[in-house]
């Protein structure tokens, strides 16, 4: 393994506050391979998963970004001074959802999925900037639309919109839960 | 459970215990003290008789439905008309299924289909919510800088991104803070005629050629900038000072009259 | 060497703004001697200065912090710089908020909304091509006029100025009485 490669990109990675991705780093280290730089990588990943690490690399939002590991969650609260971070209300996450799978949405169309009036989940979400708005719809009232934000990517670790729960995987939780409902 | 604005994450303690456990609490089994929506509502009532939501029987469903409306406790009465109004489209289905048919009806005819859509759909994203909802409580734990280390030398990132809320919600803020300031009442200070005459001579001395709309760009009220047009109006008036305009458009200069043939020329 | 400490400590140094001090890590690593807080940061700072390391922790303002090693300057600043957007502080925002909602409008229009002198900020903003100068007014001192920019479009990802929420709009998203939606 080249090592100043592996330096060079640790400071990289470390250094920015956005997740990194595999084109700057390529446009920045000139001369090396995507797949050298990949390899490089995943080797300082590896290395950072290693017990006796604090702080790990992860992949989310398209490239990568370090972090720290959960299992220290409550002494960084503690000398950051912060509370525990809150998690979306259901009212919140089952709007960010119906917003994830079917953007471009309007306020409209979410509230018809979620079968109630959705503008101050919507609300809340923007101020939070999980989500954004992109533009108005091109039908009577031009609504605006909505899309989720790369916040949102970086809120659920997500790599990108691909990484959302397939179909499949929704298909076996709704398996799952009807098979526990029919137990006695 | 809907009722409350924000859920406390996992305990920490529990980090390291899947948090799908914790997520498995949210399904319907346990659940629910108030449905928040009537989608949710009905999905309940589906599963609790175990029936295939492809399959409603309207009649049966309507009749539970309805009775949770009536106890009130159960539901979220902020979403009441929201309530009301799937009791109506149960209620018109179920007229629509007493209409006597000569032949069955095709799927596409079924006057269910609008509702079984939405509850499909709603469904799904129920239960995506449950599967990110463990995403969320892992990367809750986990922390981002939100700042840039500090490098060899000066950095000055502000670490600010706009957005088109951002912008619009800027707006919106200074306007309402403007509603509340215009009721009191700004007084610019007063500036007699003579003292501003007094500045413009001192620095047309001082200057020689003075820029029009350079020195009334430089006031700060438009007060004052009118004073100083008059003055300067005074001052051309009385032969003082000369004013020219070499184009259409262009500045003005202004300068003091100290040779009357010299100056004669410019005019 | 107490290898869950480390991981802690690593953890700490990298989430802090400030320098951590040894003070601060003996009040939230409770029952640990500061010796040992001491000679676990030790062995961090050794393992970061070897080869094929691009950071390390540097002491500062009486306490440790992370740092990019002097190799990686020239690199660190470029992607620093292709990340960078055009970011605005909260003066800008404004401003800018005020140009792009009431074009044209002259520095003395925009500062009467805001309340506060914008000549600085409507220097930045041109400076950042977010607005342009489209002439003069015709009124006293025939003041400047400003407009946005085609650049401030294309940096919202907007067709055209009505793509801007309305402030019917945005007072309807912010007015949203909370009560009637749990916060998400």
């Amino acid at each position: 393994m080249n090592n100043s490669l592996k330096a060079l990109i640790e400071s990289l990675i470390f250094v920015s506050q956005e997740p990194v991705t595999l084109a700057q780093l390529g446009t920045i280290v000139e001369g090396v391979e995507a797949a050298e730089i990949e390899a490089a990588i995943e080797d300082l990943i590896r290395e950072y998963e290693a017990e006796g690490r604090g702080i790990h690399i992860i992949r989310a939002g398209g490239g990568w970004l370090y972090s720290t590991k959960p299992a220290h969650d409550r002494e960084v609260r503690r000398l950051l001074q912060i509370e525990r971070k809150n998690r979306l209300s259901s009212a919140g996450l089952e709007t960010l959802a119906a917003i994830a799978y079917r953007q471009p949405v309007t306020q409209s169309e979410v509230s018809a999925i979620r079968g109630v009036d959705s503008t101050g989940a919507l609300k809340t979400l923007l101020e939070k900037k999980l989500i954004k708005i992109v533009g108005r719809k091109k039908a009577p009232g031009n609504p605006l639309v909505y899309r989720t934000s790369d916040e949102f990517l970086l809120y659920l670790g997500l790599d990108s919109l691909d990484g959302l729960p397939s179909e499949a995987e929704i298909a076996k939780i709704l398996e799952e839960e009807k098979a526990v409902e029919a137990e006695p | 459970m809907p009722e409350t604005p924000v859920e406390e994450a996992p305990p920490v303690e529990d980090a390291s215990v899947p948090p799908s456990a914790e997520a498995a609490s949210d399904g319907y089994q346990v659940r629910l003290d108030v449905f928040e929506g009537p989608l949710d509502l009905l999905l309940f009532l589906i599963r609790k008789k175990k029936i295939d939501i492809h399959d409603i029987p309207i009649a049966a469903i309507t009749r539970d439905y309805l009775g949770y409306l009536d106890r009130k406790t159960e539901i979220n009465l902020d979403r009441e008309a929201e309530f009301v109004f799937i009791a109506a489209l149960l209620i018109y289905i179920k007229s629509q299924m007493l209409l006597p048919r000569e032949t069955d009806l095709a799927e596409h005819e079924d006057p269910r289909r609008v509702l079984i859509d939405r509850l499909v759909e709603y469904e799904k994203v129920k239960a995506a919510c449950s599967l990110l909802r463990e995403r969320e409580d892992v990367q809750i734990l986990q922390w981002k800088r939100d700042f840039i280390p500090p490098l060899h030398g000066e950095s000055e990132l502000e670490p600010v991104e706009l957005s088109l809320f951002d912008l619009a919600e800027s707006f919106f803020r200074m306007m309402k803070r403007r509603e509340a300031d215009d009721t009191r009442v700004i007084r610019g200070r007063d500036v007699p005629i003579e003292v501003k005459m007094k500045e413009l001579v001192t620095l047309l001395q001082e200057r020689h050629v003075l820029d029009f709309l350079e020195y009334f760009e430089s006031h700060a009220s438009l007060e004052e900038a009118l004073v100083s047009f008059f003055c300067i109006l005074e001052l051309v008036k009385s032969r003082v000072a000369v004013a020219v305009q070499d184009e259409l458009f262009q500045t003005i200069r202004v300068w003091l009259r100290k040779d009357p043939h010299r100056t004669a020329a410019h005019e």
